[in-house]
């Protein structure tokens, strides 16, 4: 029990908790604008896959890091294209562009090193300066809506896009905006993945983490700030169940593996009556439709 | 605008109009419901685009209908309905509607900038609530201050007394002048004959086709302007009742110290042929009274019964057994399913387990559909193809087609042109003769003068009155500016110190 | 994450969002559910089957890619479902537990109650009705009890677990996407934990429970088709006559609608969204009993093979409507079939063939909007 | 039942099933070698378990010894595995390799509807009837020699074990090693977890960080995923780790020995019972004293170990060759 309460707990919940914060974020700015993205698994793979690669390249993480964001944002522009600017239903056009992405990024992966190559080993960052860059994005993203123009109108398009294009606001164009910067900073969320805590990268890496990471977006009530905070406790959660697995094993271990998602259950009822959700979320926007 | 036309499917809502506004001259729409007013004005807006004819704005042709350019150039519409951001507050409203640079202002600098407008304009709106916790007139006001705000060179208003009580809507229109002495250019559109004759010139729209193209008002009576817009002659006002019941009858409607939000402890009786008009400026309790009498949410305290049975919140149908009929202030949000097709419409609340096949049921639907002269393409077309006032109908011929003991209406005439709105009075008035309590809740104090056997005033939460016929048009408007409730006060402060 | 999620009791104090005019539409439930004209019945047949052969030609790319004639690739799809002896049963056999639950999720997404738990309640389901079946004390009772029980069992148990996202949504506006979510989730460690420990079979090795066998679904045309196809062919009609003609169905389209109206003159828009998602539930725990005792021997620790992920998208792409979830359903059983005997003839790369499915999924998806677009530009 | 009558090819009209399986599942061992097929539940592309099987299948097929080879992926256990298997025989391929423990129902139900065809799945336990066989993975022998070693090179007295699950196999590999450790310094402790995932590489590794943190500081994985976590950690803390079926030097400096599971030979046996004829199966055993693996020592290793840990590695090696000495399984934790 005395190790469940330690640094050391607290560290491995945040080096958990970081990918898991960075996708939340990205989450928030797509759904704020309107769009659920239920893409978001596939873009923190494709992220993680992207930064891995050129990390192994370049031999620098910052790079990969780089790359990652990259990545995310033109997946996220390929998700825009097809749900703000085509209106195909996000919820299948999410659901499938994970598949697709879990498939290529295995696809591409294999490609690159056939079978009999071990994955390379690539340069890790350590955790802090990943922590300062997850605290950056979290503050980017608490000033865009707290305080810009630019913030009032994503959500001024998530909640309700009639009036935005009344005010002759571009609906499309700034769910464009959003959706990209969403699909960067899940792509960053898996890049930060394998190019900190790992150093290298296997098929599906990711394991889940873009599902969690929106249920956490509900969870915070579409607030940065408690969505990060949320993704720490996450952490800890997973943390700490390790940690009493070695302890109390009378009870069953899967009751720790269920901890999270318990726990996120309960964060979900005793917050859903605070939280709001945007009004327009899931529906593409046509002029006039009648 | 030139020969603008415009074709939804089968309905051809605008057909090769011309329209023109001049500086400093308020331009009257009239027409009838579905006549294509709001069409005429989204075009001009850009939120349209016409299938034929051209727009100029300044003697520049508008190429293309994008709100954005055609905002720049100084044209502003207020909708017909609402196009706030619900979440928003007043101030972050305004700031969305015209930001100043990337930045937000700081809290305090945008409440300057709503106080600044208000006191300009004298349109008061509370600052720092989410828009959708506004009252419906505060919203309207805020629209307005909203089009003002972007110092709009043209003003477009759809509407905009449809919501607001007379006295709101007389310093609206005051306002309108002021802004088209300052060499604006305002289109009102409006139902209400008598605001006409506060406009400069008049355009009268029937089925898309001017039936009066920008003639000057004093040219037109009442009478001409009515029979241009529905082509039969009518004086446009609801036509007051003869007989007015005197002697108390059996209470049907039984209201009990109904507390619910801004409602505290409401007591009130309607007796059977009895009708009750609730006179008030809105956002005084209306919208918690309807729902608690609606039973669409439960009473935090009291009780509502209707001829000696309670009625069960959140249970509509059993609601509709014992005999009330209840008609919505917002039939787009409890009245009415937009995509699905009027008959499905009109079945809500009596929808059988197993149900007639389609045709059938569209077979049903046409009587009433016909009795109530709703304007569409029949019973299959979608309720959302209906234009306000066809809506309006619709809801009335589900809710007074199977002769309730009692009827909660809402503002029921909102909308309608004056044919249908007295059409409206009409029926109701038939139904309390044969009966039926009538709780009428109005913002129009000339209709509720006109129909009602008893006013009481809502204001804050509480009724004032009765008040009976012959009806003291005075007195009630100082009951509904508050006065009542002053005196009221004062009185019970007097009766602490010995005379 | 739909208003369906945030509906709330509808309050006279605050105004529902719906209270625009026109009013707002529900994007994408509105694009699938549009009425069956005839050009509708054209469009929802005509444009998948384009969307997904032009999905096929970029398939095909990779394929040649990859190094394998892309042609031979497809004949053997084709021949691994229509020449193949057992080609149409599998495919039957896949189509089954989709359908079962797409049907569920096209009655819940009509009503805009978005849930997407059907994974979980699949395997809730099965899980309580393989431990009645294998309970002790059972065995010697007839087959056809036996195989009762278990299936009512299963109905039970995910429909629990589908109604407690229901109770969360009704009486704490708990988002139904995530909370259904997390139930899957949960449902998924319920499993682990119930083959590894609660409902082992002490005499077996592996984590599994004891054999099923006892409560077998028979099979037909002497073929791995089992009993639970001919559930799903029932069900279809059965699903239809509802939506068309019985109160409940239009209740549920009511909700997708407009919850306010709903609510204020016909019936308890939460007590809609808690039966929509019982039935929903039952049937998807219906669809785990009877992949467990169809087609497996006991229920093991891979009994989540994501039917209740891809029933998603057989539902939307069926149009919220029972017959074309069956359509669509026995499609992409069929594709899933033809690619596995493809995959096994020329040994292609796994990721390379579930690359090719998505981008069927994606293509037809795709497809709709642009014929939608076009639609409108008329 | 009547169910696995049923779904006898036998009984089906469809005409290429006329060549029933009695024909086509039993090629004439005389002048064709046989061909095998193998089916994997994951990617073969793994560095472990499945390329294990990968190279074992091809290297069989470099000898000349089958003449043919098919390996499908990522196959599901249940139905799909079903109409793999199934596939298979009816295009004559014997035997046929099902390479997870998850598959036993699968083979059976299929084994039975192909009497003539070998069958084999990764029970790990002897599970054999008629033609349905089983192949050892007899993983804990090399897991007490890698115990050895690895208390040979750390002073902690503390092994920390691994798996996706808590399987027999995994389990018995953490007990070898912990006996293995005890020979060398009889105080040591251990703890194991199951990380619930096979792939969860960054969880595995938190699960091995929170392990070290309680002191240890050898560990031994048990499958991919927790295993590649387990090395992670173990070079981030300067402990010792092991490769799970493969060598896995490559992964880092706290990589001390590997142990690479030679499944060539256990297929070896099968294709050679196919080859004579036989049509029922065995357990497919082939234990560390017949070189059914390796243990590697990873280059620069030797420098780390003990000279005592190397000599009582030669020693029990050469022991358990002899069959002197059996390493003993426990499979429960
Ligand atoms: N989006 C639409 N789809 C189909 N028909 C429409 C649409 N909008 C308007 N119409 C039709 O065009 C005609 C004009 O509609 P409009 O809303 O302008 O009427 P209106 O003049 O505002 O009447 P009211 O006073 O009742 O609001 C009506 O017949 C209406 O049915
Ligand atoms: N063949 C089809 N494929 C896909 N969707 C369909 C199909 N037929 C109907 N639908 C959809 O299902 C919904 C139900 O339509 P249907 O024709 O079954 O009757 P309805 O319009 O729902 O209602 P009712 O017949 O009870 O008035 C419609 O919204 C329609 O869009
Ligand atoms: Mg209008
Ligand atoms: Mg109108």
């Amino acid at each position: 029990m005395d190790t469940l309460f330690s640094i050391a707990t607290v560290e491995a919940g945040i080096r958990l908790g970081l990918p898991v914060a960075l996708a939340a974020l990205g989450a928030i700015i797509n759904e704020r604008s309107g769009v659920l993205n239920l893409g978001l698994e596939g873009m923190m793979l494709s992220g993680a896959l992207g930064g891995y690669i050129v990390n192994d390249a370049t031999g620098s993480p910052w790079i990969g890091l780089l790359a990652g964001l990259l990545v995310g944002a033109s997946t996220g522009g390929v998700f825009a294209g097809l749900v703000v600017t085509f209106r195909t239903s996000q919820v299948v056009t999410g659901i499938a562009f994970t598949i697709v992405a879990i498939a290529a990024t295995t696809y591409l992966f294999q490609l690159r090193w056939d079978i009999g190559e071990l994955p390379p080993r690539v340069e890790r960052l350590g955790m802090w300066p990943l922590v300062a860059l997850t605290l950056v994005c979290v503050a980017a993203v608490w000033f865009l809506f707290r305080r810009t123009t630019l913030g009032l109108t994503i959500s001024a398009v998530g909640e309700s896009p009639e009036s935005a294009d009344a005010l002759g606001y571009n609906v499309v164009l700034i769910r464009w905006m959003a959706t990209i910067a969403g699909g960067a900073l899940a792509g960053l969320g898996g890049a930060v993945l394998v190019n900190g805590p790992l150093g290298l990268f296997i098929e599906e890496v990711t394991a889940g983490r873009g599902w969690v990471a929106l249920a956490l977006v509900v969870f915070a009530g579409w607030r940065p700030v408690p969505a990060v905070a949320g993704a720490f406790l996450f952490g800890l959660c997973d943390a700490a169940q390790l940690r009493l697995q070695g302890t109390a094993t009378e009870v069953p271990y899967e009751v720790f593996l269920a901890l999270p998602y318990v726990v996120t259950l309960i964060a979900l009822v005793v917050r859903a009556r605070r939280s709001h959700t945007p009004a327009a979320l899931g529906d593409p926007y046509v002029r006039g439709a009648a | 605008m030139r020969s603008v036309s415009r074709r939804f499917g089968e309905t051809v809502a605008l057909d090769g109009v011309d329209f023109e506004a001049r500086p400093g001259e308020i331009h009257a729409l009239l027409g009838a419901n579905g006549a294509g007013k709001t069409t005429l004005m989204r075009i001009l807006a850009g939120l349209d685009r016409p299938d034929a004819g051209t727009v100029e704005v300044f003697g520049r042709r508008i190429e293309s209908f994008e709100p954005g350019p055609i905002r720049a150039l100084g044209v502003a519409l207020v909708q017909q309905h609402f196009t706030l951001v619900p979440t928003l507050t007043a101030s972050e409203n305004l700031v969305l509607a015209r930001p100043e640079g990337a930045l937000l202002p700081p809290g305090r600098t945008a409440g300057v900038r709503v106080q600044k407008l208000v006191e300009k304009f004298g349109l008061e709106v509370r600052d720092g609530v989410p828009a959708s916790q506004l009252s419906v007139g505060e919203r309207q006001r805020l629209e307005i201050l909203r089009a003002l705000d972007a110092d709009a060179k043209i003003l477009l208003l759809d509407e905009p007394t449809a919501v607001l009580t007379d006295v709101e809507a007389e310093r609206l229109l005051g306002v309108a002048r002021a802004l088209a002495d300052q060499g604006r250019a305002l289109v009102v559109i409006t139902h209400r004959l008598a605001e006409v004759e506060a406009c400069d010139r008049v355009t009268v729209l029937r089925e898309g086709i001017e039936a009066i193209s920008d003639g000057s008002v004093d040219g037109y009576t009442r009478a001409d302007l009515a029979s241009a817009m529905i082509g039969t002659d009518t004086s446009g006002t609801i036509t007051a009742r003869t007989t007015r019941r005197t002697q108390a009858a059996p209470v049907c409607l039984r209201v009990r110290d109904v507390s619910l939000g801004r409602v505290s402890s409401l007591t009130l009786d309607v007796g059977e042929g009895e009708i009750v008009g609730i006179a008030g400026v809105d956002g005084n309790g209306q919208s918690e009274l309807e729902a608690a009498l609606s039973g669409r949410s439960a009473a935090e305290s009291g009780e509502v019964s209707i001829s000696g049975e309670p009625i069960a919140p959140g249970d509509p149908r059993s609601r509709r057994g014992q005999g009330l009929a209840y008609i919505p202030s917002d039939r787009y949000s409890w009245g009415l399913i937009g995509p699905m097709d009027l008959a499905d419409n009109l079945e809500l609340g009596r929808v059988l387990p197993i149900r007639p096949n389609r045709p059938a049921r569209h077979k049903a639907a046409r009587p009433s559909l016909d009795h109530w002269d709703v304007r569409t393409a029949g019973p299959h077309a979608r309720t959302s193809s209906l234009s306000g006032g066809n809506a309006q109908k619709l809801v009335l011929a589900r809710e007074l087609d199977e002769h309730p003991s009692a009827v909660l209406a809402c503002y029921p005439t909102r909308g309608l042109d004056p044919e249908a709105a007295d059409t409206v009075a009409t029926r109701l008035v038939a139904a309390a003769e044969a009966g039926c309590a009538v709780l009428w809740i109005g913002a129009e104090l000339d209709e509720l003068l006109a129909v009602s056997d008893r006013i009481e005033v809502l204001y804050d939460g509480t009724l004032f009155g009765p008040y009976l016929p012959p009806f003291d048009r005075a007195a009630i408007g100082l009951a509904m500016a508050g006065d009542a409730a002053d005196r009221a006060r004062t009185a019970t402060g007097g009766e602490a110190d010995p005379p | 994450m739909t208003s369906s999620d945030t509906r709330q009791p509808a309050s006279g104090t605050t105004p529902s969002p719906k209270s625009t005019w026109p009013p707002k539409l529900d994007g994408w439930l509105d694009a699938v559910s549009r009425r069956a004209t005839a050009e509708g019945i054209l469009s929802s047949i005509l444009v998948p089957v384009v969307s997904a052969l032009a999905a096929l030609v970029v398939g095909g790319v990779l394929i040649a890619i990859d190094g394998v004639n892309p042609l031979s690739v497809y004949q053997a799809i084709l021949q691994g479902v229509f020449t193949k002896s057992r080609g149409f049963s599998y495919t039957a056999t896949v189509a089954t537990p989709l359908v079962l639950i797409g049907v569920g999720y096209a009655l819940a997404y009509r009503a805009r109650v978005f849930t997407i738990g059907g994974e979980g309640q699949y395997l809730v389901g099965a899980v309580a009705g393989t431990a009645v079946v294998t309970a002790g004390g059972v065995g010697d009772l007839p087959r056809v009890v036996l195989i009762v029980m278990g299936l009512g069992a299963a109905m039970v148990a995910g429909a629990l677990w589908g109604g407690l996202a229901g109770v969360l949504a009704n009486r704490f506006g708990a988002s139904i996407v995530i909370s259904t979510l997390m139930l899957s989730f949960i449902g998924d460690s319920l499993l682990q934990w119930a083959v590894r420990d609660g409902i082992r079979d002490p005499e077996s090795y592996n984590a599994n429970s004891r054999p099923i066998t006892a409560a077998a679904l028979p099979s037909f045309f002497g073929q791995k088709t089992h009993l639970g196809f001919l559930f799903a062919l029932v069900l279809v009609p059965i699903a239809w006559w509802l939506i068309r003609r019985h109160r409940w169905g239009f209740r549920i389209d009511a909700l997708g609608h407009n919850p306010g109206t709903l609510d204020a003159n016909e019936f308890s828009s939460a007590r809609v969204t808690l039966s929509v998602l019982v039935v929903a539930g039952g049937l998807a725990g219906l669809a785990g009993m009877v992949e467990t005792t169809g087609v497996n021997i006991r229920l093991g620790q891979e009994a989540s093979v994501g039917y209740g992920w891809d029933a998603i998208i057989v539902a939307l792409i069926g149009r919220l409507h029972p017959l074309g979830v069956l359509i669509a359903g026995l499609g992409m059983a069929g594709l899933t079939i033809g690619f596995e005997s493809a995959q096994r003839q020329f040994e292609l790369p796994s990721s390379l063939v579930s690359l090719i499915t998505a981008f069927v999924i994606i293509f037809v998806v795709w497809g709709d909007a642009i014929a939608a677009r076009w639609k409108e530009a008329r | 039942g009547d169910d696995s009558d049923d779904t006898a090819p036998a009984t089906t009209a469809a005409p290429e099933t006329t060549a029933a399986p009695e024909t086509t599942a039993a090629p004439e061992p005389a002048e064709e070698a046989p061909k095998l097929a193998i089916i994997y539940s994951a990617e073969w592309n793994d560095g472990s378990w499945g390329e294990a099987a990968f190279d074992g299948g091809n290297k069989l097929l470099a000898d000349g010894t089958i003449s043919d080879v098919v390996m499908v992926e990522n196959v599901p256990p249940g139905a799909e595995a079903e109409r793999a298997l199934r596939d298979f025989a009816e295009q004559g391929y014997n035997p046929i390799v099902a390479h997870s423990f998850n598959y036993g129902d699968n083979v059976k139900t299929v084994g039975a509807e192909f009497p003539d065809t070998i069958f084999a799945y990764a029970g790990g336990f002897g599970d054999v009837a008629g033609n349905v066989g089983d192949y050892d993975q007899p993983f804990y022998e090399a897991s007490y020699l890698s115990g050895i070693l690895g208390a040979g090179a750390t002073d902690g007295g503390n092994v920390a074990g691994a798996g996706g699950f808590e399987i027999p196999v995994c389990v018995g590999m953490y007990h070898a090693y912990l006996a293995g450790a005890r020979e060398l310094r009889p105080e040591t402790e251990g703890s194991f977890v199951a990380v619930g995932d096979w792939i969860d590489v960054q969880l595995a590794k938190e699960a091995a960080l929170s392990q070290a943190d309680a002191g240890a500081t050898m560990f031994v994985g048990c499958g991919q995923g927790p295993t590649f976590g387990q090395i992670e950690a173990a070079n981030d803390i300067g402990g010792v780790s092991t490769g799970y079926v493969g060598d896995m030097a490559a992964l880092g400096e706290s990589v001390l020995s590997s142990f690479v599971w030679r499944l060539d030979r256990v297929f070896e046996q099968m294709v050679a019972d196919v080859a004579a004829g036989e049509t029922e199966a065995r357990y497919y055993s082939v234990p560390l004293a017949d070189g059914g693996m390796d243990v590697l020592i990873s280059p620069g290793g030797e420098a780390r170990i003990s000279q005592e840990a190397l000599d009582l590695f030669d020693q029990r090696l050469a022991e358990i060759q002899d069959g002197s000495f059996a390493v003993p399984f426990v499979g429960e934790n």
